[in-house]
């Protein structure tokens, strides 16, 4: 926390402090997508359409109604939410595989769309986003307040989380993952809740992009709509570990930094893509649940409760007669 | 629209069509069979895409000859990924966590592609790359035509496979109950190493009859997950003759809808079907004939 | 690699300093194959330079780092390669898309912009006043001749119909819908107006399209393989138009391999020409040869050109350092001056247009030569084309 | 057979085993990767034409042990010897070449093929078409449900019919040695009653049958030696009649209120 | 808590009553016309041969599946097509057949789930809260299994699953308790305890409704039986009275 607070103070240089800007904001994005993915096990490879709708959402809104470009932010991010209603509607009726290839459909068609709508979202040229800052405040001054604004969103993110995660509704959509009809019949209801967290995710999500397109100042819907993005969430969430508060914290922290390695080690061949891949697959292989439930379980091996209670044969037949009775 | 354009697309339609279906098939198959969604399908199509391409570069052969090697190579190489990579995945979560190790070689594909090929766009260049035969007006391609007939043997060859041969029904049995299957005999992991590697020779035919008359590059990988994602909902996870009839309707009405749509609208009715079987029957219109028991 | 990483300002460099330049180039990526020209263009230009007793007396130096054809990615490319690597110019990088976050991170850091390939005409609405585009024309005039020269053309040889058909992309779209909108200005009916993905590679439905229209013209605004691959579908369907104006994909040299000897009469705008008469132009295909084995094509020649006009400028004003005077200067200095280059004279106005035209070239006798403006010409524009 | 000296309430020692035994359990100690150990040093041993009965609480191990038998887990310590050959590590496959057939707990048709196939394929190593054909005309004829729904999937049928597939399933294979996990668990009466009858027939045709059961007063009458099992090992073993017979073990595992069932 | 323990527990008012409901699946008519009526407040038993359609019933019953025809209504009240949380709601609390639990919860993860209050904000309150702790742990010694609360569902025995998951519809607090066969697979001294906890319950005035194989349990128990036998009722009364019918003898019993 500290570390995050002193940070822009501690980086040599702006190039430094954008990169810590990128790494917080794939960290916003990864906790958002584990409001959905961790609790609900409903993995979205798609979620940089709510990112990127996000980003579109706020620069349109700036540029064509002249809003407030904080204001802008989180309508875009309402907008979105409320967009995510009848998306989650279609797909939240199925699970697992069609979940996953419908995520991916849905980044795809948001592409094309953005991508032909010449005349409303700026098609392939792309759009400027307006700064919402003056041109006074100078860019490593920029990254700077970007950073703390990220900080603030990665902590409401993480927040929400934190709080879903000790609720009822929590617990209630832990049971949709592992088994949804056994959770309706308990009188979870199911669809509601699961609704809720694909909104609530959506929502931080599209924050997340729109507060990313503020700072980079420039959106094109090949980069904003792209099925990397959003599995750049899936592999930092899984690598932290979806289960715990900061596990997508730590992945960001992780795959952002290993991109900057592998881009600087691997220059101009496309070995970082199998670096990612390799990465990516060890992960799925050997931590499928993550570092942080990794480490956390070798320490606790010791304290695993045997399956079996250690009794000997006297208490056993004792117990078993007081139980007779 | 004129009655020639109209009959002209239908052709291509048909002609898509068919490979959408080959391609969608071997998909449907790991799911079906193994409930392992493969995203890295389409990019061993790229792979065997270039491996044809390098094959005719090399010996100036024609590059269907190259199926002579890469389905075996593709078979074994399918083999190998189920023993070693798909089989470590935990039961409880092998559907979401397939898709991301699958997802992971897809990538390592891609990269090693590019390192090895480059980015460079290629393309082989045949005598007969331009040439086409003309029935009734429409004028259908030499090498759509080729990779047409490719498709509809490779096809109808794995569903005889699977319906017919006692392999089938033990690769069945293997995905339903694996403990089960165990249990009466079946070699389990051999069997799912097969099942898998078949999927995997269905992409080498299938990324050779691409390589015939498409331009082929590291990424293209992507460009095709998309629609064959979408088709294999439509037609019902699993369900092979749900995936090719699916094929056929949704690359027939792309090729339609380009006419009036252009290109890139008529690309979204993949996913509008997609959306829309979702919401009218979610098990998509041929899989799922066991309704939900509780 | 240089070590000014601490002196970010490199106001103190010595003399005996290298000039450290700084590119990011999309190596990898849907862009890497032009990127990797410009790379080799870049490349050259620093050799031949340093060969020649360098800038202002001090060797160059280039770090050249790859963008995955990323746009997030070239952001934070010229961000590091600025605060980090201390570079005291930079150069731009490859394709439009990318330009314009490119540009957006120099101006914030008062540098100097001189790119190479940000073409479309949006590039220069963006109110950037640090940018400069290295070639003869932006994107939409890249026709001018050859609109000029169709409509001269006797009545009874003007093309009647156009079928429009480019890939969705920003510069793409510029070259041809330039040509398309002065065409149709002057009555020529547009009967197909085509836009496909920059990844599509099945063509047959739109060259249907086009076949159907039996359009007298046709034009594609392509980028590389997808004109071969429009190429090749139509050939297909039996199209045979009377004037094929194709631009990006003729002017690379795989093209003819591509398509065989179906090249014949297609027309290609070119900013570059190995052939052309301008003075540094003989020392750089000379250079550039030597070292290659091959002529240089279009990407080359504008990293030289690149290279040529920021030379240009800091031999003027006297100075290559990052810092904000400096760099100002330099801007200054080209918004009014005129550079001699290996594409021509070269000048822009206030948003960084050039100010010049491009040349037309078309495939006569399996040769590409150059057709338009009748001044230049090497042969006579055939019409109507051979059948392909 | 039971030479391990027994803990719990004593019993009678129990018969002599009357050929060598198809199928023995030595000293085995097993669990379930890397948790606490399940089985704790257990034996076992079915002679030729005798049905041995496992029963316990819940938990008990009961089907560990069977699992280890047919080789679905890997003992940590121990041996399992099926006809006289030592079989451990041995995976289900080999030990069903071996003649060794476990039919497990819950639920384990094919879901999504129809009945026709589920039963055929537990015909899987059997390659006379003859045997095949007659043996299902035997199982359709036993459960008339498998003919009447011949051609349904069996994961649309009811949870019992599902183990009467099952069941007829695990009959076309004829092995020296089978184990039976609850197999009467979810079936109606008279499915059950068919079930125990073909144990019968099993055991008179020289089987030896390693039976696991809640249905344990039933399973008792039916068996020759019965085994309880608790926290992993075996308490007590001795003639099924003899547990029957003992009031405390049948008050602390077989249910308080012993009752002619009707 | 939405449990309403204290309630009547007078027979008069139907508990679960189902006029004329009728459910295919394909050609198979898993429940034909059935109209059957639960008597509250007491032990109910729904006894018939495999396939009978008992499951499918229970399935209609709580919203899992939709009947094609026919009504369900429950204390009076009809909630045919409700939505089975809706359902589950109102007060009745079922078990399934193919056990069901949670794997990768832990066990009292497992119990913690079934409370579910209304209304957003109750749902955002902590899910770890101390009573319900207590009675999600007395509730699992009862049936014995307090000592697994800390494994994860997946690796207890099966029979221990079927214990864990009648455990949880009991801590949903449901006045309606349809269990679909709670003795299968389970020991036998156990079946007594559950037997028991049945009864116990039953006290407390809630109401029963078993569906089982094992006919001494039934017989035993149970207040009021109900025979299916292809889709419909083919007899109820009294355990004394069922076991005699022929009809029963016949198509269950097998005798
Ligand atoms: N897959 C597993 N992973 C971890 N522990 C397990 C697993 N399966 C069973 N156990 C543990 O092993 C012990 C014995 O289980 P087993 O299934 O053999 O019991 P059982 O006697 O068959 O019980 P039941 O009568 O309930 O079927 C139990 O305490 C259980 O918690
Ligand atoms: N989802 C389904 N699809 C097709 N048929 C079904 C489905 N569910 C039940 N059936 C059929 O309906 C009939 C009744 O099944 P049900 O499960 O209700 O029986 P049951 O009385 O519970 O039997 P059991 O005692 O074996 O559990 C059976 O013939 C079964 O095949
Ligand atoms: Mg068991
Ligand atoms: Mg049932």
């Amino acid at each position: 926390m500290a570390f995050v607070l002193l940070f822009p103070s501690l980086a040599a240089d702006p190039f430094i402090l954008s990169v810590g800007v990128v790494i917080l904001s794939y960290a916003v994005l990864a906790t958002s997508w584990n409001l959905v993915g961790g609790f609900t096990g409903y993995i979205s490879l798609g979620h940089a359409a709510y990112s990127g709708l996000g980003g579109y959402a706020t620069a349109l809104l700036i540029l064509r109604t002249g809003l407030d470009p904080w204001l802008a932010l989180i309508a875009g991010g309402l907008i979105v939410a409320v967009i995510a209603v009848p998306v989650g509607i279609a797909s939240l009726r199925v699970r697992g595989a069609s979940f996953v290839i419908a995520s991916i459909a849905l980044v795809l068609i948001v592409q094309l769309v953005f991508q032909s709508w010449h005349t409303f979202t700026g098609g392939s040229n792309g759009l400027r986003v307006p700064r919402p800052f003056g041109t006074d405040v100078l860019r490593p001054e920029q990254h700077e307040r970007f950073f703390y604004l990220h900080a603030v969103l990665l902590a409401l993110a993480l927040l929400t989380w934190w709080l879903i995660e000790r609720s009822r509704l929590g617990a209630g959509l832990k049971a949709i993952r592992e088994d949804e009809d056994k959770a309706q019949a308990l009188g979870v209801p199911t669809f509601a809740y699961k609704l809720t967290a694909l909104v609530v995710s959506a929502f931080f999500t599209a924050l997340g992009g729109g507060l990313y397109a503020l700072w980079f100042g420039y959106l094109d819907p090949i980069f904003q709509f792209s099925i990397l993005i959003g599995s750049y969430m899936v592999l930092m969430s899984l690598l932290g570990g979806v289960r715990s508060l900061f596990g997508p914290l730590l992945g960001a922290v992780v795959v952002g930094y290993a991109v900057e390695v592998f881009k600087s080690q691997y220059g101009d061949t496309q070995l970082h893509l199998v670096a990612t891949g390799v990465l990516l697959g060890l992960v799925v292989l050997f931590m499928p649940d993550g570092v942080i439930p990794a480490l956390t379980s070798a320490l606790n091996r010791r304290r695993q409760a045997a399956s079996i209670r250690e009794v000997s044969a006297e208490e056993l037949a004792n117990q078993r007669e007081e139980a007779a009775r | 629209m004129t009655g020639a354009l109209f009959a002209q697309s239908l052709v291509l339609g048909i002609l898509l069509g068919g490979l959408y279906a080959l391609l969608a098939a071997g998909l449907t198959l790991y799911f079906g069979v193994m409930r392992v969604v493969m995203i890295a399908h389409s990019a061993f199509l790229i792979l065997a895409a270039y491996l044809a391409w390098y094959f005719h570069e090399r010996s100036g052969l024609d590059p269907l000859l190259s199926l002579v090697i890469t389905v075996p190579l593709f078979f074994v190489v399918g083999y190998g990924m189920q023993r070693f990579l798909v089989s470590r995945l935990r039961p409880i979560s092998l559907t979401t966590m397939s898709v991301l190790l699958t997802f992971a070689v897809a990538l390592t594909i891609e990269g090693l592609l590019g390192f090895v090929w480059t980015g460079t766009q290629r393309r082989i260049q045949l005598e007969y790359s331009g040439a086409s035969v003309e029935v009734a007006g429409v004028s259908i391609a030499v090498v759509k035509l080729i990779a047409f007939a490719l498709a509809a043997v490779s096809l109808g060859a794995l569903y005889l496979i699977l319906r017919k041969t006692s392999f089938g029904r033990a690769l069945r049995a293997t995905t339903q109950h694996p403990e089960a299957a165990r249990l009466i005999g079946i070699d389990t992991d051999r069997v799912a190493g097969l099942g898998f590697g078949l999927g995997l020779a269905t992409a080498a035919v299938g990324g050779t009859a691409l390589a015939l008359d498409y331009t082929i590059y590291p990424s293209l990988h992507w460009h095709w997950i998309g629609p064959l994602m979408a088709i294999i909902v439509v037609g019902g996870l699993g369900s092979i003759p749900g995936a090719a009839t699916a094929a056929m309707l949704l690359g027939v009405a792309a090729s339609l809808l380009q006419v009036p749509l252009g290109t890139t609208w008529a690309q979204t009715v993949f996913y509008l079907a997609l959306f829309v079987t979702l919401m009218i029957r979610p098990q998509g219109f041929f899989g799922g004939r066991l309704a939900q028991r509780f | 690699s240089p070590n000014q990483g601490d002196d970010p300002g490199g106001e103190s460099a010595g003399p005996d300093d290298p000039i450290v330049i700084g590119v990011s180039l999309p190596l990898t990526g849907d862009f890497a194959e032009p990127g990797k020209g410009v790379q080799r263009g870049y490349e050259a230009w620093a050799a031949h330079v340093n060969e020649n007793g360098g800038l202002l007396g001090r060797q160059v130096e280039l770090i050249i780092v790859d963008d995955q054809s990323n746009a997030d990615r070239v952001a934070s490319d010229y961000e590091r390669l600025i605060n980090q690597d201390g570079v005291d110019l930079v150069f731009g990088p490859f394709s439009t898309r990318l330009v314009v976050p490119a540009a957006q991170v120099a101006q914030d850091y008062g540098f100097l912009f001189v790119e190479p390939a940000g073409a479309a005409a949006e590039v220069f609405e963006q109110g950037f006043d640090n940018l400069f585009y290295a070639a003869p024309a932006i994107a939409d005039d890249h026709y001018n001749h050859l609109a000029e020269h169709i409509l001269a053309l006797p009545e009874d040889e003007r093309p009647e119909t156009i079928a429009v058909a480019s890939m969705d992309d920003p510069f793409a779209q510029g070259t041809a819908y330039g040509l398309r909108d002065a065409l149709a200005a002057e009555g020529i009916e547009v009967v197909v107006d085509e836009v496909y993905p920059p990844n599509t590679t099945d063509f047959s439905g739109i060259a249907a399209k086009i076949a159907d229209s039996e359009a007298d013209l046709l034009v594609v605004g392509s980028q590389y393989q997808d004109g071969v691959n429009l190429v090749v579908a139509l050939q297909q369907q039996g199209y045979q138009p009377e004037m094929a104006a194709i631009s990006g994909a003729p002017t690379n040299a795989e093209f003819p391999a591509a398509i065989g000897d179906k090249t014949e009469g297609i027309l290609a705008p070119t900013g570059y020409t190995p052939d052309a008469p301008y003075p540094s132009n003989e020392e750089f295909v000379a250079a550039y040869t030597e070292e290659h084995g091959a002529e240089p094509a279009e990407d080359e020649a504008n990293a030289w050109t690149t290279g040529q006009v920021v030379a240009a400028a800091v031999e003027a004003v006297g100075c290559a350092d990052a810092s904000p005077e400096c760099q100002q200067q330099l801007i200054d200095w080209l918004h009014e001056n005129e550079v001699e280059t290996v594409v021509g004279p070269l000048s822009w106005d206030a948003q960084g247009r050039p100010q010049s035209a491009h040349l037309i070239q078309q495939y006569v006798d399996g040769e590409i030569t150059i057709v338009l403006p009748d001044d230049v010409k090497e042969a006579d524009l055939v019409h109507p084309k051979p059948e392909w | 057979m039971a030479s391990e000296p027994t803990t719990g309430p004593p019993t009678g020692p129990a018969p002599a085993p009357a050929a060598e035994p198809l199928l023995r359990l030595v000293d085995v100690q097993a669990g379930y990767g890397r948790a606490a150990l399940v089985l704790r040093g257990l034996s076992v041993t079915v002679a030729p034409s005798s049905v041995v009965c496992l029963v316990g609480p819940n938990g008990a191990g009961k089907s560990t042990v069977l699992k280890v038998a047919s080789g679905l887990l890997t003992p940590r310590a121990g041996q399992v010897v099926v006809d006289g050959v030592d079989v451990t590590g041995r995976t289900p496959q080999q030990l069903l070449a071996a003649g060794l057939s476990h039919v497990p707990q819950g639920h384990s048709v094919f879901p999504e093929m129809t009945v026709a196939e589920n039963v055929l394929l537990g015909a899987y190593t059997v390659h006379d078409r003859s045997v095949i054909a007659e043996r299902t005309d035997f199982v359709t004829e036993l459960f008339p449900l498998v003919g009447e729904r011949w051609a349904a999937l069996a994961g649309a049928l009811s949870g019992g019919q599902q183990k009467q597939v099952e069941f007829a399933r695990s009959l076309m294979v004829r092995p020296k040695v089978v184990l039976l996990d609850e197999p009467s668990m979810g079936l109606d009466p008279k499915a059950t009653a068919i079930v125990f009858e073909q144990v019968q027939r099993m055991r008179d045709a020289g089987t030896a049958v390693l039976l696991v059961e809640q249905n344990a007063r039933r399973a008792l009458e039916a068996a020759d030696v019965g085994c309880v099992l608790d926290l992993g090992t075996v308490h007590i073993t001795g003639p099924a009649p003899t547990l029957l017979a003992d009031p405390r073990l049948a008050q602390l595992y077989l249910g308080g209120r012993p009752k002619e069932v009707p | 808590m939405t449990g309403s323990t204290s309630s009547s527990t007078s027979s008069e008012t139907g508990s679960v009553t189902t006029r004329d409901l009728t459910k295919s699946f394909g050609g198979v008519r898993a429940i034909d016309g059935a109209s059957v009526a639960f008597h509250e407040g007491e032990i109910n038993a729904l006894i018939g041969p495999n396939g009978s359609g008992k499951t499918t019933f229970f399935n209609c019953v709580t919203g899992m599946i939709r009947p094609d025809s026919g009504t369900v209504s429950y204390r009076d009240r009809d909630v045919t097509g409700l939505a089975p949380h809706r359902i589950a709601r109102s007060g009745i609390g079922r078990s399934f057949q193919l056990c069901r639990i949670f794997p990768r919860l832990t066990v009292l993860e497992n119990m913690l789930v079934a409370v579910q209050p209304h209304g957003l904000l109750q749902r955002l309150r902590g899910s770890r809260n101390p009573a319900d702790i207590a009675h999600a742990r007395e509730l699992l010694s009862r049936v014995g299994i307090d000592h697994l609360e800390q494994s994860e569902a997946r690796d207890i025995s099966y029979g221990q699953q079927k214990l864990l998951e009648l455990a949880g519809v009991l801590m949903g607090d449901p006045h309606t308790i349809m269990l679909d066969e709670p003795a299968g697979g389970v020991n036998p001294a156990l079946v007594d305890r559950i037997a028991d906890l049945v009864r116990e319950l039953n006290a407390e005035g809630r109401t029963f409704i078993i569906v089982e194989h094992n006919m001494e349990l039934v017989m035993g128990l149970s207040d009021h039986v109900v025979v299916f036998d292809r889709g419909r009722p083919i007899a109820q009364g009294t355990p004394a009275v069922v076991q005699d019918d022929p009809h029963v003898l016949e198509a269950y019993l097998g005798v």
